[in-house]
């Protein structure tokens, strides 16, 4: 769950680390409302990288400049998306761009932090420095001040660093963050650090004790299509495509392997639906609800290789749900796994056909929207 | 030989009074694995399945010499029983459940370590030694044994890959279920080591994603000298970037991160790539008699 | 730092522990725009226990009666204090109340659970269990499920509440709390656990890293005299007292020893003013500022036994203040400690007697005191 | 014989360039202390009074071979500072800093623990073991060596307290300042011990105050049938209930935080307990012919 970057520097300054004083307006004219001394940088509040360089941030010198600079910022696009908000700042005056962050490494299972010399909006040209410690317990900020002995010259700036880089592992415990990114980070003049920009990552896992998580996630799940919306309130796992086939699946492996054959005969997914979350009743009902009503969608290919999901009673609730189902849109079945003997059975006294290869199930739904 | 778990493996079902915990001790020792005790916290269950019952792991390892776990406990309480069956003295703790906070893996991780031990998950199948013993809900009927060993991110991949070598005559070693999650306990490279020193496995297949480096740990292996053959599948070539495809790390978010990237970089370490699915059997069949190639 | 009922309820929320859903008003006609279904509970917010006992929590059948109640709950004190707020919130049925905390014990050198099966007002009269674990790493869930075997009978809430005090041990390192104490933990009809009063003490000495303490730090501050308000801006450590005897003083042991030596001549200490965070010439100029605006105190006496506070330096700074101030409230110094030998030869020069003992000092400052 | 420190103790001071540090570098030298090594992280200072700097712990350990270390650094680089001195193996290790997070205060004391390693602090002046080495910044003049082991929670309490006993004639094994916090890494109970299974300590000097339970601890102590001599000393009888005394621990919450129930459990304990400064050395003099009484 990647936060606003207003929203990220509200935790920020929640946890010590100075950061400019902003406030968010959501209309040109709000600009002359704010007690603001100018010059201020405007900033659309979008959550996608590369915002600097395709022109989200403006300086303006003055109110008059700001409200024309709001409003044009407010009617572009950036990363597909229409701002709803803008951060107004004051523009601060700083002698270096940094980039310091705090992320999760698979292969040592644990977190990083990243430290470049230089930040800014060309930081994907430097590989950072890496300091890996693994559990919060066993940062170091003597092995992190090592590390950084041959990255920073400045020997106070790197007192500095190692200090926020401390209190970049407290609040990434303290908020169940998964990534803190500040960058830049401004020094100014007199040598004190300011996050001049922040992308917070929090872990979406942890929302069962982070209530603020929790809210977002429904508030991002508001803001999806109607359908997802609601596969996702279903707690099914939805990323809606543009392609011609439903797919009605298990497991995120088998769904993406899915995907990709039904790629290579040339048609596209209509979108990626993992019921493995909530294997029920409701959800099966949900997953066709969702398909049955998206236009895009010529025929369903439900593939299920099932493990704790046991496809018997899978196979019971198909049934079920094709006996109501008022949809004529074309359905292939190929399901596999624990309980398949019990499945078949079921599935034969249902006359429905059960392919026994994840191939012929896709050349059947393949051939059914080239038909339809 | 096996990795992690064979016939002699003592096993511990915590939570067993759940669905999952009694399907699973049934099932598992249906396979012939020693399902010796159950823990059962806050219920007064004194049996499931013929397994006796406990009310906490040290209790059950005391009286049961059990020494590996399988834990099933929704997420928020995932720290506190893989904790409990490590303390409690298990080397071997399976963790299928998914959802679990990164900074609970991390936890959990870093306490099996310390305490000596392997863990496997979260958000895993387990792991299964094919005629010897299983750890986990994966479906029996898709594994045999042989010389293959399997690695894999996902858990209904593993169950086809499996199902469609158990078919085409490709028995196993053992089929490691290492999970989707970012931040697991046995991690890819971790698991190749285990495989790599198991003197039955002859060649290594690996099943991968988009996301994360696990793929990377394993094209690091391939390049060695003493490697043994390694095959490859890595799905999400359809993926579109920015989305995550259901494994918390499944998310194209940089070129690394891409299908493309991963194939070319385990091709040029010598992998045998699958292009696809249906090209599954033939790479892992490649690996094989590249071994048999070095070995005559 | 104790939190208000309303904003700790606050934080257990956003950490994932059922509160009911309240409401703050400031005045008795507000309760009348609230979305509230009767009866609810008004609950005066003050920070001091026995509130409940004390009358402080009152039951509403509907809007009139809680107008009522709240007009009459806001005119009257309550540990020595008007509230400024109430809380209303639906009155929760419930068929049990337990009490769960978890504070610091000294003794162990870090956090214990404390759990009684029957909380509510009387939880006083039992000893509440205890599970001692140290650092939050340590935390056990089955130790703690093994000691409430014998404290709590029933099997399914004893899950909940260890299932709780996880959480718990979560909330205490994400706030820096020091205390988190619920009471009464209610259980509901369908055996859920709902927080009904919640007491949560945050660590001061965290501000650094906790932005909401330090803005409560300042907002509390605010609220004392503006004498202590003064003294505790300059970082002074002081407590406002009742008697006739300023005490100027360095160190918490040596502060307590000179009041007790005041408080056994049959006078009183004025304040508790702890110099030693502050020991600057700022810092004893704000001392003397407070002590010779306040009308009570009649003398004062400065007593100081410096280690890392150098009391050479420090009598160049008492001969400094001496010389430019206005007051004539007799002052009395007793100074040793580091650098004694050439504070004697300071204070002889600025012609200022320096008292061997303390007692000596005291016996001065009292009779200075009589005699005004 | 003494505790904590000795003149053989190796010391390196943390935070030597800063103004605690440089002054202490003198003081301690003076007083026969061995510092062998200072560490001041990002300054280029290369020597303090003689002292060689070093730019971490680590280098300065290995190459003066440091024991004990002596930090100066803020509250909020406090946890860092320790887990370094620690890591780099000193067994004693003095903080006397405040304003210290519970939380801090919490993690280190349990570093120190596994590392095998004693901490003093936070919120002391230190240890001196009078003639022989000092460790902290209390004024030396006030100290002379004799036979009482004083533990004093109030650094300026403990000043008090020791130049009224050199001024009597009465010399101290050693004097621990286990600070004021309510979370410290040695604590009364620990510190006794130390004093208990110290030779040359024929009886003990306890100053206490409101808050807390370490007074409590010394009562347990004064109970046990092999105990020392035990004085005591506890102020705050002035001192209002709910407000802190400037200590954080120093608050009359319950009646057990009171002075008058802090007096009377160790007065039953057989503590020869001080009615006030005034009557310090009595009571300390007192526990001395205690052990003159005992051990003729």
């Amino acid at each position: 769950m990647l936060m606003t970057e207003h929203a990220g520097k509200s935790l920020l300054a929640a946890h010590g680390i100075a950061v400019p004083r902003g406030n968010l307006i959501r209309k040109g004219n709000q600009v002359r409302s704010l007690k603001q001394s100018y010059p201020v940088a405007l900033k659309v509040q979008v959550p996608s990288g590369g915002r600097g360089k395709a022109g989200g941030v403006l300086r303006a010198d003055d109110a008059e400049q700001a409200e024309a600079a709001a409003g044009q910022l407010l009617q572009r696009e950036f990363g597909g998306e229409r701002a709803q908000t803008l951060l107004v700042e004051p523009w601060v005056e700083h002698t270096r761009e940094l980039y310091l962050g705090l992320t999760v490494d698979g292969q040592i299972g644990g977190y990083v932090i990243l430290y470049a010399p230089t930040g800014g909006v060309d930081v994907e040209h430097q590989e950072p420095h890496k300091y890996a410690f693994g559990s919060p317990r066993e940062f170091r900020a003597h092995a992190l001040r090592e590390l950084l002995a041959s990255a920073e010259a400045d020997d106070a700036l790197r007192e500095r660093i190692v200090v926020m880089a401390r209190r970049l592992v407290f609040l990434a415990t303290a908020i169940d963050a998964i990534t803190i990114e500040i960058n830049p980070l401004a020094v100014l003049p007199d040598g004190k650090l300011l996050a001049l920009d922040a992308k917070i990552v929090r872990d979406e896992a942890a929302a069962f004790r982070q209530a603020d998580v929790a809210e977002e996630i429904e508030r991002s799940r508001k803001r999806e299509p109607r359908i997802v919306a609601k596969a996702l309130a279903g707690n099914l796992m939805m990323v809606g495509l543009d392609g011609e086939v439903g797919l009605i699946s298990g497991g995120a492996g088998m769904t993406m392997a899915a995907m990709d054959m039904i790629a290579d005969t040339g048609l596209r997914p209509a979108c990626f639906l993992d019921c493995s979350s909530n294997p029920t009743p409701a959800g099966y009902q949900l997953a066709f609800e969702a398909l049955d009503a998206d236009r895009k969608v010529k025929a369903i290919l439900v593939s299920i290789f099932g493990g704790g999901t046991h496809i018997d009673r899978v196979a019971k609730v198909m049934n079920e749900i094709m006996q109501k189902r008022k949809s004529r849109k074309p359905v292939v079945f190929r399901m596999n796994g624990t309980g398949r003997d019990q499945a078949d059975v079921v599935m034969q006294q249902a006359g429905l056909q059960n392919y026994p290869t994840l191939e012929s199930a896709v050349d059947s739904v393949v051939a059914a929207v080239r038909a339809g | 030989m096996s990795v992690l778990v064979d016939a002699s493996s003592r096993v511990l079902i915590y939570g067993i009074a759940g669905n999952f915990g009694r399907f699973s001790a049934r099932d598992i020792a249906a396979y012939g694995t020693k399902v010796v005790a159950g823990v059962a916290p806050g219920r007064d269950t004194r049996e499931v399945e013929g397994v006796p019952v406990f009310q906490n792991a040290r209790s059950a390892c005391a009286s049961t010499d059990a020494d590996v776990a399988l834990v099933y406990v929704p997420a928020p309480a995932a720290l506190d029983a893989v904790l409990e069956v490590l303390d409690a003295g298990c080397k071997v703790v399976v963790y299928p459940g998914d959802g679990l906070p990164v900074q609970d893996a991390v936890e959990i991780r870093a306490a099996a370590r310390r305490a000596g031990a392997v863990l496997v998950g979260p958000n895993t199948p387990g792991v299964i030694s094919p005629g010897k013993a299983k750890l986990g809900f994966m479906p029996s009927f898709c594994y045999t044994p042989g010389a293959l060993g399997v690695i894999s991110r996902s858990g209904s991949l593993s169950y086809e890959a499996g199902w469609r070598l158990t078919s085409a005559g490709l028995g196993q070693t053992s089929v490691i279920g290492i999970g989707g999650d970012p931040v697991k306990g046995l991690n890819a490279g971790e698991a190749i080591d285990l495989l790599h020193a198991d003197a039955e496995t002859e060649a290594i297949l690996y099943l991968g994603e988009i996301g994360g480096a696990d793929e990377y740990a394993v094209a690091r292996y391939a390049e060695r000298d003493d490697a043994k053959p390694t095959a490859a599948l890595i799905v999400g070539a359809s993926a579109p970037p920015g989305k995550q495809m259901g494994h918390a790390a499944a998310l194209v978010g940089s070129k690394a991160d891409t299908q493309a990237a991963k194939v070319e970089a385990l091709r040029i370490s010598g992998v045998h790539v699958a292009a696809n699915l249906r090209a599954l059997v033939d790479a892992a069949q490649a690996a094989l008699r590249q071994r048999e190639t070095i070995t005559t």
